[in-house]
């Protein structure tokens, strides 16, 4: 289930949704990403104030199901699901979720880590950031890109 | 009619986000209808020949610039994504 | 930190604590662990009523409190928490919780597989399960030796 | 004086969840200890001898039977581990 929205979302209502979908699980897998202080090592332009998140309606959505199906295919899941904020968030908010639920610890570490890898490269979505001194847009990181080479190993 | 779009960095570079295109015969492929989009646009060239990575996806799909294109596609610039 | 409990855990109330105390992360991560219906393949024993977990009061809070440092010790954790129970638990319910944070998604992700991995193997709980027809201790898996492995690399 | 704590499969096995001994001077090591413990108990000298792995705890800390053991020792044997 993928979800793009501006509202926050409760991470609690997730677990709990995925708990009851999921069945015989025996691991549920969360993680959460928020909005930091200080983007990248830019610590001059002081403070982040606020995060825009902007993304393209459609490929976004297709995006997050295509990464979803790879997961589905290479790990035995019970549930998966998928939360991505858009527009205006600031210091600590939540931005994304992922959560994974199967029988064993294994598939769903890996498959929640696997998301998350596959939507910092390929999901289109762009981060702004207003600090104190700057507006910026966050440039793409070299180390996303080798997050993914693990995942593309015979 | 083709549908172009423009994200992020590159929506504000060229302070557009959408406009239609009527595909001229000789526009066949995403290298081509960079080019087209140039030749009469500096702006443009200077966005699609700087130093920073520009994406295309035809169809909501990635593409290279060696990909043909369509009447009707839907054709998306932006820089590399930042999501998570 | 780290609890050792008869009582079920909120995820909700430990992810609340965690995010207010890990200061600026930008990933949490949390495993729950969850009673499955079978355990092994052990199908003609019937499906489990319930699981009885043993552990060796001061040995386990010890061998626990050495994992979260050896985490600490390898990842640039923020905040980490394990919450394990002890006691007859039922299908379906908590048996354990790891979550860690950290500024970045990989450090959160390994170090939370790390303390399970080393959790399985080393922590002194064991667990006994009474099905419909029987009562048996479970055997250790080798899958939770060899899962040691990847951590013990060079 | 010697502590002995037993869990899971082996406390059952042996009855018995804990007990103090007064270690006899030639007991020295883990395995000296266990073959002081099974001489005159069979179901004890069964189970340290049986197919089913027996881990050894010596404060708190798993040891191999050539460890040495001191008086005031708290030693604990128990079957491989099986949380999370």
């Amino acid at each position: 289930m993928i979800s793009i929205q501006n509202e926050d979302f409760s991470l609690n209502d997730e677990y709990s949704a995925i708990r009851s979908r999921a069945g015989d699980a025996g691991a549920i897998v969360t993680f959460t990403g928020l909005v930091r202080e200080i983007y990248g090592d830019n610590s001059a332009a002081g403070a982040v104030q606020s995060l825009t998140l902007e993304h393209y309606p459609g490929m976004t959505e297709k995006c997050l199901q295509d990464i979803q199906k790879k997961a589905e295919d290479r790990w035995p899941l019970l549930a998966t699901r998928i939360i991505h904020r858009v527009g205006e968030l600031h210091s600590h908010d939540q931005i994304v979720l992922v959560a994974t639920a199967s029988a064993h610890r294994h598939a769903a570490f890996e498959s929640a880590e696997f998301i998350m890898d596959y939507l910092k490269s390929e999901a289109p979505f762009w981060k702004k950031q207003k600090s104190a001194n700057e507006t910026s847009w966050i440039e793409s990181r070299a180390s996303d890109k080798t997050a993914l080479d693990r995942w593309q190993k015979p | 009619m083709l549908t172009i779009q423009y994200f992020a960095s590159i929506r504000e570079a060229l302070s557009r986000s959408e406009e239609e295109l009527l595909l001229p015969v000789d526009v066949t492929s995403v290298q081509a209808l960079i080019d087209h989009l140039g030749a009469n646009n500096a702006k443009f060239a200077a966005v699609f020949n700087g130093d920073k990575k520009v994406l295309v996806a035809v169809n909501q799909t990635i593409v290279d610039r060696k990909h043909s294109l369509s009447e009707n596609d839907e054709v998306a610039f932006f820089p590399p994504m930042t999501g998570g």
